[in-house]
């Protein structure tokens, strides 16, 4: 039993409709455990029950075993001397778990200094080397206000992990990246268990635990569905949902019924853009358009510019030069799906409330909203939560449930589904696009999978990369 | 050498006499040329004699010999009447006074007066009249600091509280056995009392009422008391529709319940005062009782009388008119708020409405002047020199054009009264000057321009280790002179 | 199926107490239930004074036994309770509205607006509180009105500060972006996503602030001013019990006692349960 | 509908900490020009006439009557119109002249560097106490909202706001110097004398400001990033040292600035309390005696410390806060 660094006995959760059933696992050094599944089927929870911070009103129950020492997993405080030393969890939600007013870099050096027990030279010494090797060597001046999303992933791992605990836990560690620093983190993750320690990923980019090899969990509504070797259970899942879970790789999807012929006018014009943030030239003379309709696919590096670009077209960010041209008639056309759910609630009501402040706004038609709860996937339970009681898939979901209920003219899907497992992704996107189309919704949607913007776009727009250089690429290009 | 140190409620405003002098005369710093002796009664200070001439118009007052100032210089004739005319520029006692002018003749200060004034050597004995040596004054006239004859020396003054004396080695007088003495000017009497028990001070003055039982039974102090010729007392305008009658004033005064007053308020039985001139005064005091100055059944009486009737409220009417009144009164001195507070009540249930307004001294005097005020109440000192005539003068015998004395009658004269006065500012003669004072003062009471409520007493609580202690009962002196550290 | 989703929640339903707010509440209703009902149940005049019978230990009697006049020290305090808590929250709610409302503004809007509010707010804090407190009472005197108005007048300043730096940090927060695109006006966007943040601090200071009103009343009692006699006020009947305070230490402590009930409960009122 | 989005520069000085400075600096003439403005209109219009009082509180209530009265009216000069007083008194404010006290006749400007630093001394002690008492206890408490040094200070910083100022002294004189001995009851001269003062003070100043930290710090101890700082190993101490204590802080800095209007209540009890000889006490008097160069030029000085000091705490925050710094 002593050969295990990670070992977890019967781990349940229990809180106020919310059951995950017993979950075991074992880690010998150099072990790798990869968490596939389902949104909201408890991944998070199960991270959280072995390090010991579940959120209040949620108890887990069973043993333990942590670098040869027994816990008790419904006694949170004993494991908090393993935090960052032994045990090291990156969080799902980096923006959030970044200190507003502290720059990036010293945010990992403090680790390297109080954790690891550098020096402070050598402490910031390495967490630049941290940086680099991230690929975000200009982040290091920044506050976590002035990060992308893909960047903030990227330092709080680097946080998270400078302490060099043996014991790793990640959630998500790669949503939001484009695939070569996607590549850089599973590397970098990969270095845990190659030096004998044991890593513990959650994740839903199935080409990641592939990658990472070592046994596969799949979960689905707090039970494990099918477990096994990374080699079988990805190539032959026994399991019914196994199977539909690969077959949902976005590589597999089929495409999309093209746009039909379209003579509308474009929701949305842009002109000669150019944006300069943090003294970089995001980009300049960017010019572009999106029809009724039309699914535009934004992809490029993170922290390129893609969240930017959509707040200038919808008029949240200003652009330095350049015009934007919005159709008019559409008040609340403009709509957008943000990159980090939770920051997009206030997470003092419930779901139920904001949903029915939005109805009694703009007197919705409330029959509408079950059927479409039902096509999100989403339980009506959810909506007696809070935003923060919700998984991340979950909450954005919800977030997708509010934006259709406008019946939008234009939406900017920032990453909308890169916290969707690849089943829900597939339906949310799917819904996505059939509304668009439906309800002649242009689209402007950023993601870091390539081969999802392959299927579901009619068009492309790269952004460049550190050259500045902005290229615009058509795919289809009969287009009016 | 044990240095002492003193606290009382008062502030030191500045170093001129007109200002501040009572602070300077107190902790023996300047000295008067009229002094007083232990009856209260003027006594040589540095004029060793004085004389008045035939017609009552000239005094010569002699100055003493071999009296120095702090800064050396001797104490002349000029250096004197210097001073005398410097206080008689600003507003101060010398204004009661006919003076015509003030000479130096030798080593005499003569006093030139338009008209005969009996009590003058009264008044210089008053604390406006310090006499300062000429380099206390600059070249604007300013008193820019207090040099005087007494028998300490400032050693420091931080205004608005503090003063350091230390002893003045060439006085004239006796040598004071203790070397230096501060005073502290602590407003609060919470505070005093402390400073007293915690030994923070030796001398304290005018504790209040609710402090004094607690510190007669501390062990390290001793409780001194004096009774004051300060008087509370509420002057009534004598014009105002509702007071002119003379039964609507007894009304009032009839209705106070001064023994309440003086036991439970002022923790002082003895101070429930029937009459304006407390014993100190001699032949002004009629010696009343005080007990017997409440009647609420003679009170209703004379209202009726008037014409009054309770209305439904308890509050008496006149044709649609109620009986409302507003009281003016200050908290320089904390129990007035309380005395009118308890008139309030007193008078509620004789059927008046009234209105207390807490305010500023100065309320009482300007409204008197713009006829505004309907009551004040305030403590009226008549012992401001050792003779209460001057103060009478202003209060009931000032020209009876304008309407009476700014603290005293108002809308109210009394030619007889007025008289009295008159008379008694020329007679010299010690008899008929007490006859009239006697007569002078029961015809206040019948009439009442002014109600008498209460009487002071000089409080102190004085560390045991000091001897000698003794209150001076015109406030002119802590006599801090005569004080030791026992052994 | 439509069951949970679609029933609305009432709109103006008394909002979910927990339970350190129900024990505020709790107390706060003790206190105004002293205060109405002492008048009720008794027939003591606040203004009968009684020589003789100054500073009594409380007896069955006089509950609360008498003052330094020998009135009634039950019939004063309950009649100063309705005084002074009244006056209190005018002066609270005189400071906190338009404190919290140009906070709001300055801190939502910025630029220039935020500029001149906030140099008016930081000259209104530069006036000595004290100088127009006490020109007020001078100008009308022994007017509870004008002392409260300008007690008032120096609170909002603190409001304003701690509501304009939260608010700038808010107003460029997602969730706000997030509810302007879904169409929602300012109403909602403070009543849903600044109130809830703002609210710990606002209470608290309110809660507090409720407190200085009644002792900056007694401190200008201490400095003799604005005193009305016979009229009953807690910080005035501190003041006025302050001389007594050996004789009758439970006499000074009543009115003491009565304000921090007062200060306890809105302040368990104002906490939250902690998300 | 179109929109054309032009860039937007800001003139440089209206940012950075140069332009700070010199925002404030226009903001203490301001408030130099807008504090005596506004005593001087007030003053003039308080009822009751203006000589009397200034007799009153130059030669004492035995003293005042109409001569007096009249005597000052003419040495001051009261008849002149408000409007040329005013104009006299704004041309000598440009020459940094006060004026004289109408009451004692000495320099406004001597007057109040006297009290003045009685005055400062007794707030920076009080403040630094109150520093010492209040955040620490507060940010302690936030740590664990609802627990029981929650509770028991929360209790305590009722029990302390609901005291008036003039109870706490008398209590502090009562234990440290009637029965303890250890230090002075009232007066002034001595370190040891401002220490029951300052104490008191710094009560009233601990409560709120303990009450305001531990808010602050309970939202930061619920914050993702407080979780995040535990579980990347910081431990406790640091990350209350590196991220609790720094996000707390810019608030409870940020009230500490506009705590000192409770300060300036207090004052004025304290300093009659204690006999202090401070600038409250002074301001008192002065309006009482409408002693109007002197009700000015003591609430000049004050306003201009409120400045300077709002100067510093923004400095501060600027410095606690880099989003400040970069917004
Ligand atoms: N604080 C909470 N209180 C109650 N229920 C919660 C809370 N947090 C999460 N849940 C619920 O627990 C379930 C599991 O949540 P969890 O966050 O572990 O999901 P997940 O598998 O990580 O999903 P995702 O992939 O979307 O992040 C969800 O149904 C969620 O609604
Ligand atoms: N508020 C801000 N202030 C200054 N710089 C900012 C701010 N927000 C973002 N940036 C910078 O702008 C650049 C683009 O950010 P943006 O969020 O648009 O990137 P992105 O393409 O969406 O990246 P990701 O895929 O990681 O989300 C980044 O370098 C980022 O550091
Ligand atoms: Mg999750
Ligand atoms: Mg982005």
């Amino acid at each position: 039993m002593s050969s295990y660094l990670l070992q977890a006995e019967g781990l349940t959760i229990r809180g106020e409709d919310v059951t995950i059933a017993p979950f075991s696992c074992s880690l010998t050094p150099g072990g790798r455990l990869t968490l596939l599944g389902e949104t909201g089927s408890g991944k998070s929870l199960l991270a959280q029950a072995i390090m010991g911070t579940l959120p209040k009103g949620l108890v887990a129950q069973g043993q333990l075993v942590i670098d040869g020492e027994a816990f008790d997993a419904a006694d949170t405080t004993s494991r908090r001397a393993l935090w960052g030393h032994r045990l090291a969890l990156l969080p799902q939600e980096p923006w959030h778990a970044l200190d507003p007013t502290m720059r990036a870099v010293s945010q990992i050096a403090e680790s390297h200094h109080h954790v690891a027990g550098r020096d402070q030279r050598a402490s910031l010494q390495a967490a630049w080397a941290d940086l680099k090797e991230l690929g975000l060597p200009e982040a290091g001046d920044k506050l976590p206000g002035e990060l992308s999303g893909g960047m903030a992933q990227r330092v709080a791992f680097a946080a998270a992990s400078a302490g060099g605990a043996p014991i790793v836990i990640a959630d998500e560690p790669t949503k939001g990246l484009d695939a070569p620093r996607r590549d850089a983190v599973v590397e970098l993750l990969a270095r845990t268990p190659e030096a004998a320690g044991a890593l513990l990923t959650i994740t839903h980019d199935i080409d990641v635990a592939r990658r990472l090899g070592g046994e596969v969990v799949i979960l689905r509504q707090g039970q494990v569905v099918e477990r096994g070797p990374a080699q079988q259970v990805l190539t032959h899942p026994q399991s019914e949902y196994g199977k539909r879970l690969l077959d949902a790789e976005p590589s597999r999807w089929p495409a999309p019924a093209p746009l039909g012929e379209c003579d509308m006018a474009a929701v949305v014009t842009a002109n000669g853009l150019a944006k300069v943030r943090g003294g970089r030239e995001l980009f300049r003379d960017l010019s572009l358009t999106v029809r009724p309709g039309e699914i535009v696919g934004v992809v490029g590096p993170s922290g390129c510019g893609k969240s930017t670009l959509g707040d200038m077209l919808l008029g949240v960010t200003r652009a330095d030069e350049g015009e934007v041209r919005r159709a008019a008639g559409h008040s609340l056309g403009f709509q957008k799906l943000y990159q980090d759910p939770p920051a997009a609630f206030s997470p003092h009501w419930r779901l139920s409330r904001l949903l029915d402040d939005l109805v009694r706004r703009h007197r919705l038609n409330r029959s509408s909203i079950p059927p479409l709860m039902a096509r999100l996937g989403l339980d009506e339970n959810l909506l007696g939560r809070r935003p923060g009681e919700i998984s991340g898939g979950e909450l954005q979901r919800f977030a997708i449930l509010r934006v259709l209920l406008l019946n939008p003219c234009f939406l900017f899907a920032d990453e909308p589904t890169s916290r969707l497992d690849p089943i829900t992704q597939r339906q949310t996107l799917a819904l996505l696009v059939e509304l668009a189309r439906e309800r002649r919704c242009g689209v402007m949607l950023v993601s870091h999978d390539p081969a999802l913007i392959e299927r579901i776009c009619d068009r492309r727009i790269t952004l460049g990369n550190e050259s500045m250089s902005v290229t615009k690429r058509e795919r289809e290009p009969a287009m009016a | 050498d044990r240095p002492l140190s003193v606290v009382a409620p008062w502030e030191i405003t500045g170093a001129d006499p007109s200002t501040s002098g009572y602070v300077y005369a107190r902790m023996r710093v300047a000295e008067t040329l009229v002094d007083t002796d232990a009856a209260g009664q003027p006594a040589p200070g540095l004029a060793e004699s004085w004389q008045v001439s035939e017609d009552g118009l000239a005094w010569r007052f002699a100055l003493r010999e071999g009296v120095s100032f702090h800064d050396g210089s001797p104490l002349t004739a000029q250096a004197a009447a210097a001073s005398l005319e410097h206080a008689r520029a600003k507003p101060g006692i010398l204004d009661s006074a006919p003076i015509a002018a003030i000479e130096a003749d030798g080593n005499e200060v003569v006093v030139q007066l338009e008209s005969p004034f009996a009590p003058l050597p009264a008044l210089l004995a008053h604390s406006t009249t310090l006499i300062l040596a000429p380099a206390a004054y600059d070249d604007e006239g300013r008193v820019s600091q207090v040099i005087g004859t007494g028998p300490y020396r400032v050693e420091s003054v931080a205004p608005p509280q503090r003063l350091g004396v230390e002893r003045f080695d060439d006085y004239w007088g006796e040598a004071p056995a203790i070397d230096s003495a501060s005073y502290l000017a602590v407003g609060r009497g919470e505070t005093r009392a402390l400073m007293a028990e915690s030994g923070d001070a030796d001398v304290v003055f005018t504790l209040d009422p609710a402090s004094q039982t607690r510190l007669a039974r501390n062990d390290r102090l001793t409780l001194h008391a004096e009774p004051i010729p300060r008087t509370i007392v509420f002057k009534v305008n004598a014009a105002h529709p509702l007071l002119e009658d003379e039964r609507a004033r007894q009304a009032l005064s009839l209705a106070i319940d001064r023994e309440g007053i003086a036991a439970g308020l002022l923790r002082n039985p003895e101070a429930a005062a029937a009459e304006l001139f407390p014993a100190s005064l001699g032949s002004w005091h009629l010696g009343l009782d005080a007990g017997e100055a409440r009647d609420l059944e003679r009170a209703r009486e004379l209202l009726a009388e008037l014409g009054w009737q309770a209305n439904g409220n308890g509050v008496l009417e006149r044709d649609g008119e109620a009986f409302e009144l507003t009281l003016r009164t200050f908290s320089d001195r904390p129990e007035l708020p309380l005395v009118a507070t308890a008139l309030q009540d007193q008078w509620r249930e004789l059927g008046v409405a009234l209105e207390v307004a807490v305010g500023n001294a100065s309320e009482i005097p300007s409204g008197h002047r713009d006829g505004s005020l309907e009551l004040g109440l305030m403590a009226r000192n008549y012992g401001l020199v050792p003779d209460p005539l001057g103060t009478l003068l202003d209060d009931f015998g000032a020209d009876p054009e304008s309407m009476g004395g700014d603290w005293g009658a108002m809308g109210w004269r009394d030619t007889d009264l007025a008289g009295w006065l008159d008379t008694l500012r020329q007679e010299a003669d010690m008899e008929a000057r007490s006859e009239l004072a006697g007569q002078v003062a029961r015809r206040l009471n019948e009439a009442m321009p002014v109600v008498p409520v209460a009487w002071y007493q000089q409080t102190a609580a004085v560390n045991a280790e000091l001897e000698g202690f003794s209150i001076d009962p015109l406030e002119r002196s802590y006599r801090i002179d005569e004080l030791r550290w026992s052994e | 199926m439509t069951t949970l989703a679609m029933t609305p929640p009432r709109r103006w339903a008394l909002p979910a107490l927990n339970s350190r707010q129900q024990i505020g509440a709790a107390l706060l209703a003790l206190l105004l239930a002293f205060a109405w009902l002492v008048p009720w149940l008794s027939d003591a005049d606040p203004a009968r004074q009684q020589l003789t019978r100054i500073l009594q230990w409380p007896s069955f009697a006089e509950p609360l036994g008498t003052d330094h006049l020998g009135r009634s020290l039950l019939a004063r305090l309950a009649s100063a309770v309705r005084l002074s808590l009244g006056m209190a929250l005018l002066s609270v709610a005189s400071a906190a509205v338009p404190g919290v409302l140009l906070g709001v503004i300055a801190g939502w809007r910025g630029g220039w607006l935020d500029r001149v509010l906030g140099s008016l707010a930081d000259a209104c804090l530069a006036l000595p509180g004290l100088l127009l407190v006490l020109l007020l009472v001078a100008i009308a005197p022994g007017n509870f009105w004008a002392l409260y108005v300008g007690i008032s007048l120096v609170l909002w300043i603190e409001y304003f500060r701690v509501v304009r730096a939260r608010t700038r940090i808010l107003v460029a927060s997602p969730q706000l972006e997030a509810s302007r695109l879904l169409g929602f006006g300012p109403l909602y966007l403070f009543r849903r996503h600044l109130w809830p943040e703002l609210a710990p601090q606002v209470l608290t200071l309110a809660a507090f602030g409720a407190a200085s009103a009644i002792l900056a009343m007694a401190a200008m009692g201490f400095v003799s001013v604005g005193l009305r006699p016979p009229t009953a006020e807690l910080g005035l009947m501190m003041i006025e019990l302050l001389p007594y305070y050996h004789e009758a230490p439970w006499a000074m402590a009543q009115p003491i006692l009565v304000l921090f009930v007062l200060v306890l409960s809105l302040n368990l009122l104002a906490g939250r349960d902690p998300r | 509908m179109s929109q054309v989005l032009a860039s937007r520069t800001t003139p440089r000085w209206t940012t950075g900490l140069g332009g700070l400075l010199l925002q404030r600096l226009f903001q203490a003439g301001l408030v130099a020009w807008m504090v005596g403005t506004l005593t001087f209109v007030l003053t003039r219009s308080l009822p009751g006439d203006m000589a009397y009082r200034i007799a009153a509180g130059r030669y004492g209530h035995d003293m005042v009557n109409t001569s007096a009265a009249e005597a000052v009216r003419a040495e001051l000069a009261l008849d002149q119109p408000a409007l040329g007083a005013y104009f006299g008194w704004l041309w000598d404010l440009l020459q940094f002249n006060l004026g004289r006290s109408l009451v004692s006749g000495e320099p406004v400007l001597a007057e109040l560097w006297h009290q003045l630093g009685h005055s400062l001394g007794l707030a920076t002690m009080a403040v630094l106490l109150s520093l010492l008492l209040g955040p620490p206890l507060g940010l302690i408490a936030g740590l664990k909202p609802n627990g029981w040094l929650d509770r028991v200070s929360e209790v305590a910083a009722s029990v302390l706001r609901a005291l008036p100022p003039f109870a706490v002294g008398l209590l502090l004189i009562l234990i440290f110097s009637v029965s303890l001995g250890w230090l002075p009851a009232a007066g002034h001269g001595r370190s040891a004398h401002g220490v029951l003062p300052a104490l008191t003070l710094a009560l009233a100043l601990a409560a709120i400001s303990s009450r305001v930290a531990r808010n602050a710090m309970a939202d930061v101890s619920q914050s993702a990033y407080y979780a995040f700082s535990r579980t990347k190993g910081l431990g406790e101490r640091q990350s209350f040292l590196r991220h609790g204590m720094r996000n707390a802080a810019v608030p409870v800095i940020a009230y500490l600035g506009v705590q000192f209007v409770y300060l300036i209540e207090g004052v004025v009890v304290v300093e009659t309390l204690f006999a202090w000889p401070g600038i409250g006490h002074a301001l008192v008097h002065a309006i009482v005696a409408r002693d109007v160069p002197m009700v000015q030029g003591t609430a000049l000085v004050m306003g201009l410390m409120f400045v300077v000091l709002n100067t510093v705490v923004d400095l501060l925050c600027h410095w606690l806060d880099p989003r400040r710094r970069s917004a």
